[in-house]
């Protein structure tokens, strides 16, 4: 079990803000092609992967990057605070 | 060293007033504030949205680095999120130290890094419809020169 | 636009607070603080010399050249003079632009030629004498990046 | 007559702020090159020149230029504000 948490408008085009995901993905690639498969709102979503960042663990990372010990997987686009 | 993600505003006077004079090293305090701008004059509201638990985690990262890079006495950094009006104040950053190159340096370096690489996401609400702020290529660039 | 030449002391955190926060095209304000620094430990006060009439001409033309190189909203320059304890402010600059980077562009441009352009010396009072502060390369130097 | 002002450790040295001096000198030079005459003091104020700095009529200025017209001479080390 991964929780998969979504932010801004990755969040408002999949219209939940995270959910808990049973998945054998072994990279995170692997895990947003599972779920641009889901639905047209995920595969909106998940349209241009270059537009979105990925972290683990709250660590900004790689989508080919490994899931294994992974429990917590976030999207979402470049970030614009400060 | 003083970190703090909040909804609740900030009053920077009163920050700017007790931070990093006490030390007698303290030659240089620099601070900044970022401040909702209303360009086009219909801005409703701005909304910040962030990643409880990350941000904390990624401003305190921030706040390492800068404090190993530069001879710093004291740091601040202060971000809000919720809704905002304009010319309300969105976030800070004040750093001390013996001289002026450190204290310019280490804020710009904290500016720098804050605005792409702490998970925060500003919404802007219009009188004609809401859109979502999009990263600047320049703020990447930025990271470039550290 | 405020500059003021003074022997009495000013509240940091006072002026930060009303300074440039009222205009809805203003997203980023930048201050620096200069404080009286007691590296040796022996300091008794530091007496800051300056020449009137050409001080506030000087630093009336280094604020005109930030003006006209910087799209600001505000700009603020308060300098003390007479004799100042450790720990003391001794001067302040303060910038509002609508992008960070011109805020603290113009702040550093108005530090680093505050300190080898207008005509102020700094003498530090010891127990165990007294002697003027030296002006450093470095500070001519930093003139050479405008 | 032009007036002629000294600060900090010129000032220390000549032992005086400011004083009136009646003068034919046509450079700040030439003007240097009288008052090191007069004393000790004066001498021991100027012997560097390229310590010192010069300002005509409160602007910075070059120990080459011209007196004429110029009502006040400040003559004091590199600065040191901020």
């Amino acid at each position: 079990m991964v929780n998969v948490l979504y932010f801004a408008w990755v969040r408002e085009r999949i219209g939940l803000p995270r959910e808990e995901i049973e998945t054998k993905a072994e990279t995170v690639a692997d895990l947003v092609a599972e779920l641009s498969g889901r639905d047209a709102r995920y595969a909106a979503a998940f349209a241009d992967v270059s537009a979105l960042r990925v972290a683990l663990d709250q660590q900004l990372s790689e989508f080919s990057a490994p899931l294994n010990g992974v429990r917590e997987v976030a999207f979402f686009p470049p970030m614009t605070g400060g | 060293m003083h970190i703090r993600v909040q909804r609740e505003p900030f009053d920077f006077g009163e920050e700017c007033g007790r931070f990093g004079q006490d030390g007698r090293n303290v030659g240089a305090v620099v601070s900044f504030l970022g401040v909702v701008r209303d360009d086009s004059g219909d801005l409703a509201s701005m909304e910040i949205e962030h990643y409880p638990g990350m941000t904390e985690k990624a401003l305190g990262a921030i706040a390492d680095a800068a404090m190993s890079r530069w001879d710093l006495a004291d740091l601040l950094v202060i971000h809000r999120f919720g809704a905002l009006a304009p010319g309300e104040a969105i976030m800070m950053v004040a750093t001390a130290a013996r001289h002026r190159a450190a204290a310019f340096e280490a804020a710009e370096f904290l500016m720098d890094y804050l605005k792409s690489r702490a998970p925060f996401w500003k919404k802007e609400i219009r009188r004609e419809g809401s859109a979502w702020v999009q990263a600047r290529d320049d703020d990447e660039a930025a990271l470039g020169r550290w």
